[in-house]
């Protein structure tokens, strides 16, 4: 085990996968220098150099600023032997090649009855909250989310990017991975070497038996930390990050939420239509009888994003806005509480 | 169609027999639309098969190729069995794609046929990526992609050509000019010459003025292969020609947006036509063996008809399989 | 009040605004030979001819197949004087312009601080159903629910398609338009002349007081059919149209709930992400302690669109889907019946 | 230079001028990002000042801009005041986009900047539809639309550049070659010339090879203008120029990717001392009158960066404006 950053994890889950298979290539704007910070060398291994060095020009590739294209022949290399890994570097960038996401990645081996195998990773990271104005801070992955035939992930600290990012690079299945940057210098013991975590599979960060808190991304310490501060106010809190929302572990969800008979959900991403309607509405529909108390979102308010810093923060979830939604639905819980204290 | 003429016998009666394959098999689709055997609506190459036959023997076994919604012939090009074709038309369980493809999604991983695509200009960048890997991986085959007119217009087009110039991909990119997006004439909406926008994106781009002649197609193609199997990178290849029904069978534009010497100047031209004639004139068959082999083929498109209609349709399941390659659980899907 | 197609209603819509004001375009892919039906002629009126004669090539025009560049030079075009309608005929080839319906028609009045115009009408039509396979059969609308800045509408009904047409013509907004091919020939009596339904009102095609039953865009004659059903067999389905989806009118579904104690809700984009998710959502936070049985979603399946008839009816909602979700949310409610008539 | 000379003096000093507000204003946002009162990033054009306002001085007022995330430049070359665009670089409530903007996303109406785009290559059909606009309006005015080399590979480029042919829009497509997109040299990534790309879409497509040198610029860009002011339709033009500074202020590549030779050869041809010279030597002004302007300048730019600094921050409120052009209920956005 070592202490790993995030984004130091998903570049040794990038190198080990390109070490393993001379058929993992990676492609994207700016990787050959290394200018997002995941094409790099480590510091245990210096005398290996960057990965141009260690892997060569072949198949470590600067590609043109055309998004479109890139992802198509990624999905076209997918298709006739390869196993790329795209660097998209922002996710506000994934637009352009909607089309090539909707209508081929997701829909070909379908389609095709069967004929083709779509093993590519698509990696692109949601740098919001960090003043960059409305067109570099989306958090776009309740899009694709909608799309059957992609699977996305969404990793929260860096032994699951590690292991999630390789799971998702050893799939035959095109595979989005979306990751905050907020998140990027977090560090986490990780294991050395290669390793996969199965995507579909929900993680408990804490257990409690008062209201379930479901955290998506850059959401999962702002719920952390919302669920430590509650403790301390006697309301014990349940924090499960999904890790992959497609496919997403709805049973964790729902056997969680049969326990604490509440629900608040966390995440980036706007509110409308988001991964928190998803699980709200799963949860609704199969724990229904367990809630004790509305369900809560916290999500982005559903306006663009402001670039001056004295706007910014308007703009996204919170831990007091987290906070908030737990006292809201905990309201009956607190009171008690606070009779059986007074 | 002097030039062409050398190559083997073989291979010169073998085009003339893909374009009769997609010829009837067109024509029989088209009837089996109108009578309800086939769903939807089917796009026919009929009057284009030149230009599909003579980019098709361009290629080996072991290339690629990909495809738009006038989706027959480029897979019949390529010499897919015309049994799962037809059946795929048709909805049927042995369909090419199961059934679950259709009519505008036709795709035989078999001959090299990576898929037809409904979107116009969205398979593109997918033979690029197929050149890619050819390229990585070290592989002589070449992807050649078809799109028509209208697709030109795509910006995808002029990103994929950029990316396999600056890589040097063997990929070919063969524009099928008939003249008209649906019911729009190129004119109108065509800034300059499709076949010159090669040069600014740094390859050659040829135009066969004559896509009509299957051998004056080949050619041209046939070099643009032979360069990108040489590592030299793609060529745009623009081919004059024009389809002689409907943008898609069944459908009725009510505004005449071809004028009808247009079109009697082109369907005099018949490709089929003008190259049995040829093959007739240059001593390569007789008239009566050319009979034979349009026997033949009407044989083999009757025969895969049949298989058609009497397969059965796909099993509820089946709508359910092949989203993902690993097992998944139905409900998460449902 | 003239009977009136749905088609033929917006085809009508749109003539009325052009008529009104020179500042109205329309532009798309053969538009100017009517392929998709709503630029021709009326029969009354047949000595005008159709849109072209009407209102000649410099506002009626054919574009190239350019998604993109189209959509961009309507916000453009919206920017800088005009008020384009976009026909861009399937709904499945947004994807094409998902950059420019972001990027550009979503953030551009937000970012520049409110200096930008955007009066651009972008229209759709969703074929699903009618064995086209999964390249024309998309029901996109739910990504762009979840971008702010744009508004969506989905009408269900001739007059609701004019009404909402005229009004989004109209709007100093982005507006998406998404209709049902499946709709297009309804008819239902439509005033003559011009008028508008303001955007963000919902529509209660049905009153009711066991379900609520919330029906979107396709899935509304489905709804009624099921609800008539249902009133055979003793349960009482208020059936509401939200009409259009952003802006949602929450407060009318949740009136609604209030009442009935209970809410289905079908629509026939995908499950994971939709409307019906966000609508379930909104509920089940803000009529919980209403709520007597689980939320039920009738969605198409997280599925690809397949092509054989023998496959694709598998894939969408249908009124004996929405009838099975209605009795399972009445099963006390059908049990009693029971057991009263019994 | 020679050429251009002979246009009238006040415009060749509002040239220089406008040339160096861009350079004081860009190093003063550079150090100001330093220190922390700039949040974010900013690229700049100090070096590629030239380029810019040749290219703004051939439009009149009335015309429309659109530009790409080096963004500065490009409103302050269209006369757009400078304390607002400091302030809104600054985040603050005075800031031409009320701070809700920034460095990438500036926009200034009044002079016809329809907007910078964070986006590469997506403000590129804004300017289409403004040149869409004009037609239909019958007004004359033209559309200019700034993009980098890296920018020219992407697809609607050329999906806008066909329309524009085709439909003869008064529009113009300045690209600004810089030989980089962040890391990338353009040579690798670029298939062909770009000027070479105006061919093929039916417009002239020009090279200035010295894109350091103002007057060369904007006789080009004249030409272009007077030519889509006529109705004859869109140009492409490419300028080879050159950034001084990283990619964006503060940004550190590890990666040598620009020699030393070739940058010391592109910073002696610094377009701001290169015009001084030729002004100076042909007489339009004296190196005192000269010295005189850009202290001018630089006490213009000191203002903004005072009115900057002094303005307040937006209120709260202010991020729940604007979303939608009607008064819309908060609780329906938040
Ligand atoms: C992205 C997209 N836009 C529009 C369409 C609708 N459409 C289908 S075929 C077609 C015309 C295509 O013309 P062209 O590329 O010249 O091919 P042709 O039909 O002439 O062979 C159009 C507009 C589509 N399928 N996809
Ligand atoms: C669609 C998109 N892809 C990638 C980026 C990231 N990016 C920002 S600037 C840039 C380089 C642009 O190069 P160029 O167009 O030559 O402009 P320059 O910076 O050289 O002026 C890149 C890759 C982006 N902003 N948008
Ligand atoms: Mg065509
Ligand atoms: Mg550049």
């Amino acid at each position: 085990m070592s202490l790993m950053t995030f984004i130091g994890a998903i570049g040794a889950a990038q190198q080990e996968a390109m070490a393993a298979d001379p058929r993992v290539i990676l492609i994207g704007e700016d990787v050959e220098a290394n200018v997002y910070g995941t094409t790099g060398g480590s510091k245990q291994r210096a005398e290996q150099g960057d990965f141009v060095q260690q892997f060569g020009k072949l198949r470590i590739r600067n590609t043109p600023i055309s998004e479109e294209a890139i992802v198509g022949a990624a999905i076209g290399a997918a298709m006739t032997g390869l196993r790329p890994i795209v660097d998209l570097s922002y996710s506000s960038f994934l637009y352009m090649a909607m089309d090539q996401f909707v209508n081929q990645a997701a829909k070909n081996r379908y389609m095709f009855g069967g004929q083709s195998r779509l093993p590519v990773l698509f990696r692109s990271a949601m740098f919001y909250g960090l003043n960059t104005g409305a067109h570099h801070s989306d958090r776009p992955y309740p899009m694709f989310m909608g799309v059957p035939g992609l699977k996305v992930i969404a990793p929260a600290s860096a032994r699951d990017a590690k292991g999630l990012m390789r799971a998702a690079i050893d799939s035959d299945d095109p595979v989005l991975s979306f990751e905050a940057v907020p998140l990027w210098g977090q560090k986490e013991e990780v294991e050395d070497g290669e390793f996969t975590i199965p995507l579909g599979v929900a993680r408990t960060r804490r257990e409690g038996s008062d209201v379930t808190l479901v955290a998506v991304s850059g959401s999962v310490p702002l719920a952390m930390q919302a669920a430590e501060e509650m403790a301390g106010r006697g309301v014990s809190c349940e924090v499960i990050d999904p890790r992959t929302l497609v496919p997403l572990d709805t049973k964790a969800i729902v056997r969680s939420v049969l326990k604490t008979g509440r629900l608040v959900v966390a995440e980036p991403a706007h509110r409308t239509c988001g991964a928190a309607a998803e699980i709200a509405a799963v949860v609704a529909d199969e724990a229904m009888h367990a809630l004790r108390a509305p369900i809560k979102r916290v999500c982005a308010l559903n306006m663009q994003v402001p670039f001056s810093p004295a706007l910014e923060g308007e703009i996204y979830p919170t831990k007091e806005g987290i906070t908030a939604a737990i006292e809201a639905v905990c309201a009956d819980q607190l009171d008690t509480r606070n009779r059986r204290v007074g | 169609m002097e030039h062409g003429m050398s190559l083997p016998g073989d291979t010169l009666l073998e085009m003339q027999r893909r374009m009769l394959r997609i010829r009837h098999f067109d024509e029989r689709a088209s009837k089996m639309v109108k009578r309800g055997y086939i769903p939807g609506t089917v796009h026919t190459s009929i009057g284009q098969e030149a230009q599909v036959v003579g980019a098709c023997m361009a290629l080996r076994q072991g290339d690629h190729m990909t495809g738009n919604h006038r989706s027959h012939g480029h897979p019949i090009g390529m010499r897919s069995p015309l049994g799962p074709l037809m059946a795929e038309l048709a909805g049927k369980a042995t369909g090419v794609c199961k059934g679950k493809g259709g009519s505008l999604h036709l795709a035989d991983y078999k001959v090299g046929s990576l898929g037809e695509s409904g979107i116009t200009g969205s398979s593109i960048p997918i033979a690029l990526g197929a050149g890619l890997s050819a390229q990585v991986l070290g592989e002589t085959r070449v992807a050649l992609t078809f799109f028509g007119d209208g697709a030109a217009n795509q910006g995808v087009l002029y990103e994929s050509m950029n990316m396999a110039s600056a890589w040097k991909l063997p990929v070919i990119f063969l524009c099928e000019n008939n003249h008209y997006a649906l019911s729009t004439p190129a004119h109108t909406v065509t800034g300059g010459r499709i076949c010159d926008r090669g040069a600014g994106f740094g390859m050659p781009g040829t135009r066969v003025e004559d896509g009509q002649d299957v051998l004056a197609v080949h050619e041209v193609v046939a070099e643009a292969v032979a360069r990108a199997r040489a590592g030299e990178g793609p060529s745009l290849v623009e081919v004059m020609t024009y389809r002689f029904r409907e943008h898609s069978e069944g459908l009725r534009i009510n505004v005449d947006y071809r004028d009808a010497d247009e079109r009697s100047f082109w369907t005099s031209r018949d490709p089929i036509l003008l190259f049995r004639k040829a093959l007739i004139e240059a001593g390569k068959a007789t008239a009566e063996q050319m009979d034979m082999i349009e026997a033949e083929i009407l044989q083999e498109v009757e025969e895969c008809v049949t298989f058609a209609m009497e397969s059965p349709v796909p099993a509820r399941e089946v709508a359910f399989a092949d989203l993902y390659s690993d097992p998944y659980e139905l409900e998460d899907v449902l």
